[in-house]
């Protein structure tokens, strides 16, 4: 069961891929790196990743196309061609692949039981995360928990990566009052130009982020957590500002203070370690949190996944304003089209 | 009265995977962006609420029932507005319809 | 039984040279990125791949499955999702710095305005 | 008849990639884009069932979300002033 399904998605990922490598013309390549995020999407669906498909969906489909939009609005569209034929890279290429499929044939087949990658610390993981950790979620317990502080470097890497983005593009915003005639002008226009969009996003939006939050929420039960909640949350914004322009979204998401909140969600994160810390128990070990471990766990998982959610969905927030800023007209009067 | 219900969903999966099929027929042979857009536009919500409504009919778990259930309200949000915007900014940027085939 | 055993494996490391070879032979930046972001998919299904037991289902535990597949490849993946797309932000950044400073994101075209002389 | 619907879906979403790669605009590849996002959220939906475990349809439901969130930003983004020349080559070499 499954391996057929497995093997086709295996198969049109590869077409997508090749198809990749073959087209000049950058946004095709974009429309086709989303095909690409959604079939591996599914494909981890198949292979019982719910979270990762969850993060995948959002993420690959989703954030990964809009901001490679925004580079390419900024950079041009077309690839020139190189005037050689790459034959090197094909070698190097090939020699390589056809060393690793050599490597291959000691590799445990496909689903097996006893594959040693499954016999080291997974079983702890089934067996007692449950009293241990009290959620039926074991890849939370996994994520928040037992690799807290694993966690707590790859949130520290995004926060990294934001203020990164900040510092290469960030550009001083207009000031208030020239703007406001500006914005009520361009409104009009986009709203003519809208109308049915902006109806439904309005529908929308306020789903999506009661959306994100349930996902945030429900994180310990069923597939979601943080990660995926912050990147949904930001999703919403960023319809948000692309439907109703960059500006008018700047007056209702203040960007000062969406950057203090990225630097708040770590913050969070860490001192739910120090007051582990403080309480007598290892950095991180939510045990200690409460009398009652399990209890203790409940809170330490909830606030550190409450940290991860504020900081990515901050960051990724920072990241797409910092893009579409770069390019002023971007967002806000391209309605000249007739 | 269940064995009905679950033929009945049998059949809408059915119709709905034939009707799948037609629309992909159409994406792919059809000669213009607009005969392509109508082969998609049509049919994709009519598919999707086809499909997700046989399985509604398959399973008596309530708290699927309303996830499927709020699919299928986003999808008959969704489609139409994502297949009246694609149409708009494409007739909006000049694309012309091809009206009569060349020989 | 080897070609189904080992074909997943097989695909991934496909994917990872077609990645490799968009990151060495093209010239322009973006598509380079884009293979960056192939090669990086092609590990997740690795990984993936590599945490699937046969007959298992998602680990979220209850009480109808004894048998699950293994939880750590989804952690590290889950988070590798998300840091790569934050890494790839960066690196989309930086394109577009060198796209102001340059004027161009073809890899030959920078090299000729840092070395006008080779 | 969950199979046969999985099947009929994976030969839709082979002709929406088709059409993705072959254009010849951007609106038609946009379109392909947008379909197959819609064909990815009913394989969710029939894989659950396929596999037994129905509970994770919140996947399926990210994806509508999400699709209809980046088709959006192509149209508003492709206005921009490089996109309205398009390349030479239209066609993939």
């Amino acid at each position: 069961m499954g391996i057929l399904e497995h093997i086709i998605i295996l198969t049109l990922l590869l077409l997508v891929a090749i198809a990749i490598t073959r087209l000049k013309d950058l946004l095709a390549v974009v429309m086709l790196m989303g095909v690409y995020g959604l079939l591996s999407a599914s494909f981890f669906v198949i292979m019982d990743a719910v979270d990762v498909a969850f993060t995948e969906a959002s993420v690959g489909a989703g954030i990964s196309t809009i901001l490679m939009l925004t580079a390419i609005s900024l950079t041009g569209r077309t690839v020139s061609p190189i005037g050689h034929k790459p034959v090197l890279a094909m070698i190097l290429v090939i020699i390589t692949g056809g060393l690793l499929v050599y490597a291959t044939l000691d590799m445990p087949y496909y689903g097996l039981v006893d594959a040693p990658a499954n016999l080291h610390v997974s079983p702890r993981y089934i067996h007692d995360s449950l009293h241990e950790i009290g959620i039926p979620n074991a890849v939370t317990s996994v994520l928040a928990s037992y690799r807290g502080f694993d966690t707590f470097g790859e949130v520290v890497v995004i926060f990294t990566a934001g203020i990164g983005v900040l510092a290469l593009l960030s550009v001083p915003s207009p000031t208030p009052q020239e703007d406001t005639n500006e914005i009520k002008s361009q409104n009009i226009a986009m709203h003519h130009q809208h109308l049915v969009l902006r109806v439904i996003s309005k529908l929308l939006i306020p789903f999506i982020l009661l959306f994100g939050l349930y996902v945030q929420f429900h994180g310990d039960f069923g597939p979601g957590g943080g990660f995926q909640a912050g990147v949904i949350f930001a999703a919403a914004i960023i319809l948000y500002a692309m439907l109703f322009g960059l500006n008018t979204a700047r007056k209702a998401v203040s960007l000062p203070l969406v950057r203090l909140v990225s630097a708040l969600g770590v913050l969070l994160y860490g001192s739910v370690g120090i007051v582990s810390l403080l309480n007598g128990g290892n950095f991180l070990d939510y045990n200690v949190l409460l009398p009652d471990p399990v209890a203790g766990q409940h809170i330490g998982i909830l606030l550190i996944e409450l940290g991860v959610g504020i900081t990515v969905a901050s960051v990724m927030i920072i990241i797409f304003f910092n893009f579409a800023g770069r390019n002023g007209h971007l967002l806000n009067n391209q309605s000249r089209r007739k | 009265m269940e064995i009905i219900i679950s033929w009945l969903g049998t059949l809408c999966l059915f119709a709905g995977s034939v009707l799948a099929i037609i629309s992909g027929i159409g994406i792919f042979r059809f000669p213009d962006f607009y005969t392509r857009m109508h082969a998609v536009g049509v049919s994709d919500t009519l598919v999707t609420g086809l499909i997700v409504i046989g399985l509604v009919l398959q399973i008596p778990d309530g708290i699927v029932i309303v996830k499927l259930l709020l699919i299928l309200l986003m999808t008959l949000l969704i489609n139409p507005t994502a297949s009246h915007a694609l149409a708009k900014a494409a007739i909006l940027s000049g694309l012309q319809p091809t009206l009569t085939k060349k020989k | 039984m080897m070609i189904l055993g080992l074909y997943s494996y097989w695909i991934v490391i496909a994917l990872m040279m077609i990645g490799l070879y968009i990151i060495i032979a093209q010239g322009n930046l973006i598509k380079k990125i884009v293979g960056l972001g192939i090669f990086q998919t092609s590990v997740f299904i690795f990984y993936i791949t590599v945490g699937k037991v046969e007959g298992g289902t998602a680990p979220i535990l209850a009480e109808a499955y004894s048998q699950y597949s293994n939880p750590l490849p989804h952690v590290l993946i889950l988070t590798a999702i998300v840091v790569g797309i934050a890494t790839t932000a960066l690196g989309l950044a930086l394109i577009v710095r060198i796209k102001e400073s340059y004027g161009s994101i073809e890899e030959s075209e920078i090299q000729e305005k840092d070395n006008p002389k080779c | 008849m969950l199979m046969a619907a999985t099947l009929a879906i994976f030969v839709v979403m082979f002709l929406a990639i088709i059409r993705g790669y072959i254009g010849p605009t951007l609106y038609d590849r946009i379109l392909a884009v947008n379909m197959f996002g819609t064909k990815t959220v009913l394989l969710i939906c029939l894989l659950g069932f396929l596999f037994g475990r129905p509970e994770f349809l919140d996947i399926a439901l990210v994806y509508a979300l999400i699709n209809f969130i980046s088709v959006i930003a192509v149209l508003r983004l492709s206005g921009s002033d490089y996109f309205k020349n398009p390349p030479q080559d239209q066609k993939p070499s």
